[in-house]
């Protein structure tokens, strides 16, 4: 089993005739992906990667039941295909652009929340679940990244999710879901909404988070392992160790600020719960193997 | 976009809020007449976007005129790459206050936040007394309900005159905070002024850089950064910031790029400059490792781990631009993910070696800057 | 407050919602000027605030110069308090739509109807086709989202140009609808013009009652009534209607207003006018009173069942009021309530006796106007 | 039992300093209402009718547990007013007021439904669990009206109420709880919303429904009979059977708008469920003696 999305997941995709969307609708079709329906606005009744192509979200919805979102339109556009997925009773939705202003960002949360949906991304490559489903723009082509196998891992990053997720599977494990949720610095869904699922699966012997520097996440993921939400074993890396406080490297959400925030502050909470935190990408993958050994 | 103190209390005035009288100056020479307006005492305040300026005493009060002109001259003089001055009135000030809008991401509010004590280090109190500080959180939908601000003021300590001028100061913040689009907002100090009005003494806001295109008014100029080289690569599109060490990274992506300016230190190496040539700029090698070469690096290290950003493109490019650059320093790239395969013989015609392991990268970049290995 | 269409469509000018060229004229006299702006052929529509102008023959189409004049003058000449014409563009047609905003009462949200038929009496459609109505509700918090506007023209069957066009002009008539606190904003018909654009036809648009101190620039003064009495009656805060029976009601409250107006016709009387008592108004007793006597009736009946409206400060204004007016026709007054036991009393000088029973007091009254029985 | 307060109910009053406030909630005291706390902003540490006056609903709450509030505010505060309420998670909230304005009825009507909060009125004078508790201004002088008993009452109107329910009394019943909902066109709570509570008290065996043209109201109150939420007898009287259609008369909200919302309709309605429905207030007791009568 893997968490949010599998081979059964009844994807619908926004955006889909545009040239990213139709591009990605036909790698995730080729990866197993079951799509539905696409949705352009104006293009009701014509063919797309071979799903039907609807007006609006309703429509679509309406004619195959639809349970995910994936959201294909530029930055400033995301809001609205957001609500409008929502308005139509989808909980999850994944949304890759980079560039949403941050205002609507923080609408984004707030409407997924009020809704108990799930809004993955912006500023992503999305979820996968290897061999079974993906949504996003995550190639199929890097086996020695995205193996099928056992091991959870949640994400704030792009490339370096390769350098650490190809550790994990060097170490002879496998991915059983990557979610991406993304480097802004409001992203719509958050690590710690993910991990019950995650102690759910009986596929996910353990999870992965690969964080870094800002931001509270790796804090909440703590306490979730604290107030026992969270039994599986956790490892854990953080980029921005070393970072000059008060400066942006990188994603807008990765800054010091407050004099919170430090990759040391996120390691000593994380390690004082009993999740491990690799100081470096290579280490990930033995901690793995000592938190499974310690386990088993 | 962070914007000087002067641009930021334009914002506030326009909003309503209550700023000192004031005129910048960008020479020396036009500080009699704007000392002649705003009166005496005065302060000086440089337009700078660092942090500390009171510290870095680069905000000083003059008592005369001949001290205002031996002060600005001074700092146009003394200050690298001052672009201007803010000569502002005195205010007789009763107390300072705090006073900030941001944005909590996990509620996916604002969030707006006060301290009885203002001018302080907000940091500072935030770390050691948590408790000072007064938080109000805001739906974006329904906006600062009056409620809301009644219960913050309250909470702040104000009372009576003091709490219905701050209130509806806050009010006129949070406006200012929607419509600038802005990461932040602050006011510190606050100043609640003898004769009872509330006056903003200090400004900041910053503009979230995605929703720049519904504020073209502002140019993002050579002021804003703190180098020319930052300036260019910005104008780029290229994230990119100098240190002083001798180590010019050229990194896919923000968590990787961070994460081998941690290896590098680690191993005991110095940072020349953090450079992003993953995403959007993948392509951009030439213009990447001459941003690179202006720190005059001992060793470029070069590290990528891409899907859409393919590694045989990228390879391409660094090719490309080492035949045009002709760099004077060696080149350690460690390029993984699409096209990986055909990075070697890409290289080949600059003899080139592509490596495979991060670790073994930086290793090698550190040591080549140490001198301990050539390359 | 129910705004003219002249006024409705400032508001829509405004907005951005496109309206035909139109000059509005207080006299015949104004005709000819306002044809030569406007252009022929041109409609003449009298500004009036009942519905099914069309039918009544209130709206006209005039070919000529000559027939505007016929009909401006007919109008000024023969509809009653008719205060201002609008001399309009006559616009070339390609269809007619039907487009309104409104609150619904349930899920307090803005509802926002389309019908592809305009023109036509919406109520008959609701009725006998409900499926032509196209509905959109909208979070008054969240405001009409761009894809509900996508949605909602595209289940109107708009497509490609005129889709955008009244999708534009949904999102300007809910902002006006919003700032203008408005009950019901309606353009029936919106015009497709054979050009292409999107034209408002005709426009109503009522602002709230309880949200006209926002609005204070509109002034409701005599052309907003039927009558000279409802004018004066609404400038006492009294809720007041004529009809052409021969009861004159003075009753606590709406509830109890329309129940006795009920009795009143079941039993076979007509009601003169209905004026509620009670509220705010149960110590306006004299000028309630003269409010009915202006309607020559053949009794007044007053009903009441207060408790904040006390019964014995009523009697004492009515008995006050009769001793003034000296009303030529019987009162019938059945007051219950705080101080009730008073209330004879209270009668005595002016020889009133107070009932107890609603039902018996509107069978007294219904025998009184039929002549079968005496005061 | 009463349906939503009794004298255990924690009132705090907002408002409560002001004219109106301090003459009905001494009433309210007086009646036997559990009065906890008020709120004045600028009058924290005040004592008012023997309550400790706060600040805010915040400071109130924090120290008294409320869970109902009075608001006594002039019309164009009420929503901010209701707003503070619900924020502090109150959840049965009254408000009096006549003259809020229609959108900020339509965003107290939706706040309460987000918030399933219960919110009565404006335009109302309350609510009452006749010799157990009272919200709003409903005088406890006039006991041939609102005596203790077993019928539930809800009603739109003011004076019709003394005028029904003296019908109800004077049949030999009384009053187990009254709701008054108010006559604005956007009541914060409608009568549907309250019948699974009155089906549910075991002290209440039949319920009045007090009417009129105009809304959906009585339909809805049709449709929970029709769906089998509420089986006690139901017995209601409507006013406006013979007001000509598009005047308004009275309430904003009594206006038979798109051939909709007659009493000839809702009595339709209403019958055709099992309701009973009386021409004149005189029939509400004999239909209540029936209705109870064929049910024992």
């Amino acid at each position: 089993m893997s968490i949010l999305i599998d081979q059964n997941t009844r994807v619908l995709v926004q955006g889909i005739t545009g040239k990213e969307g139709s591009f990605w609708t036909q790698h995730m079709a080729d990866m197993g992906t079951n799509i539905v329906a696409g949705v352009t606005p104006g293009k009701e009744g014509q063919l797309c990667c071979g799903a039907p192509v609807y007006h609006s979200v309703r429509n679509a919805v309406k004619a195959h039941k639809a349970d995910a979102a994936m959201v294909f339109v530029p930055p400033k556009f995301v809001l609205d295909a957001v609500m409008e997925s929502l308005d139509s009773g989808i909980r999850l939705i994944v949304t890759l652009a980079d560039g949403i202003p941050l205002h609507e960002q923080a609408k984004i949360r707030a409407a997924a929340l009020a809704s108990h949906a799930v809004v993955i991304g912006g500023n992503t490559s999305g979820l996968i679940a290897p061999g079974k489903a993906m949504m996003g723009s995550i190639p199929y082509w890097i086996e020695r990244v995205y193996k099928p196998g056992r091991i959870g891992i949640m994400t704030r990053s792009g490339s370096l999710t390769n350098e650490v997720t190809a550790m994990v599977v060097a170490a002879g494990f496998g991915v059983s879901t990557l979610i991406g949720v993304g480097g802004d610095p409001v992203p719509g869904a958050r690590f710690a909404e993910f991990l019950p699922a995650f102690e759910a699966d009986d596929e996910t012997d353990a999870v992965v988070i690969i964080g870094e520097l800002g931001g509270t996440m790796e804090e909440e993921v703590a306490e979730a392992i604290a107030s026992g939400r969270f039994t599986k074993p956790l490892v854990s890396f953080l980029s921005g160790r070393t970072a000059p406080p008060g400066t942006r490297m990188g994603h807008a959400g990765a800054i010091i600020t407050g004099g919170k925030g430090s990759v040391e502050d996120k390691t000593r909470l994380l390690e004082s719960v009993g999740a491990r935190v690799a100081r470096r990408p290579r280490e990930v993958g033995s901690l793995l193997k000592a938190a499974l050994g310690e386990r088993n | 976009m962070k914007l000087f103190e002067y641009q930021a209390k334009e914002v506030f005035a326009d909003a309503g809020i209550p700023v000192p009288k004031s005129v910048l100056i960008t020479g020396a020479g036009e500080t009699a007449a704007a000392v002649g307006f705003v009166g005496l005492p005065c302060m000086l305040k440089c337009q700078v976007l660092s942090g500390g300026r009171g510290k870095a005493g680069l905000v000083k009060l003059a008592k005369t005129q001949a001290e205002a002109e031996v002060l600005a001259a001074n700092y146009f003089a003394g200050v690298p790459s001052l672009h201007a001055v803010l000569v502002e009135e005195a205010v007789a000030i009763e107390r300072e206050l705090y006073l900030a809008l941001t944005m909590d991401a996990p509620s996916g509010r604002a969030v707006l936040m006060g301290c009885a004590e203002g001018g302080v280090e907000i940091e500072q109190v935030a770390a050691k007394t948590p408790e000072k500080i007064v938080r109000e959180t805001i739906d974006l939908d329904r906006g600062l309900q009056p409620f809301q601000i009644s219960d913050f003021v309250y909470r702040l300590g104000l009372r009576d005159d003091a709490l219905k001028q701050v209130g509806k100061l806050c009010g006129a913040l949070y406006r200012a905070f929607r419509s600038m689009d802005a990461e932040l907002i602050e006011i510190n100090p606050l100043f609640l002024t003898k004769s009872g009005t509330a006056v903003a003494g200090d400004g900041k806001l910053s503009i979230d850089d995605n929703s720049m295109f519904r504020h073209a008014a502002y140019e993002k100029g050579r002021p804003y950064y703190a180098s020319d080289m930052e300036f260019e690569a910005a104008k780029e599109g290229i994230p990119y910031i100098e240190f002083d060490g001798d180590i010019s990274l050229m990194c896919a992506g923000a968590g990787l790029a961070n994460t081998v300016y941690d290896l590098v230190n680690y191993e005991g190496g110095k940072v020349a400059n953090y450079l992003e040539f993953g995403g959007p700029n993948y392509m951009k090698a030439g213009t990447a490792m001459r941003l690179c070469l202006a720190n005059k690096p001992k060793v470029i290290l070069i590290v990528t781990f891409g899907t859409i950003a393919r590694a045989d493109v990228m390879a391409e490019g660094i090719t490309k631009a080492v035949q045009e650059l002709k760099p004077d320093c060696p080149i350690v790239a460690c390029l993984r993910g699409t096209g990986e395969e055909r990075v070697d013989e890409i290289f080949a015609p600059i003899g080139l070696k592509r490596l495979s392991d991060t670790e073994e990268a930086v290793r090698k970049a550190v040591a080549i800057a140490s001198g301990r290995e050539r390359a």
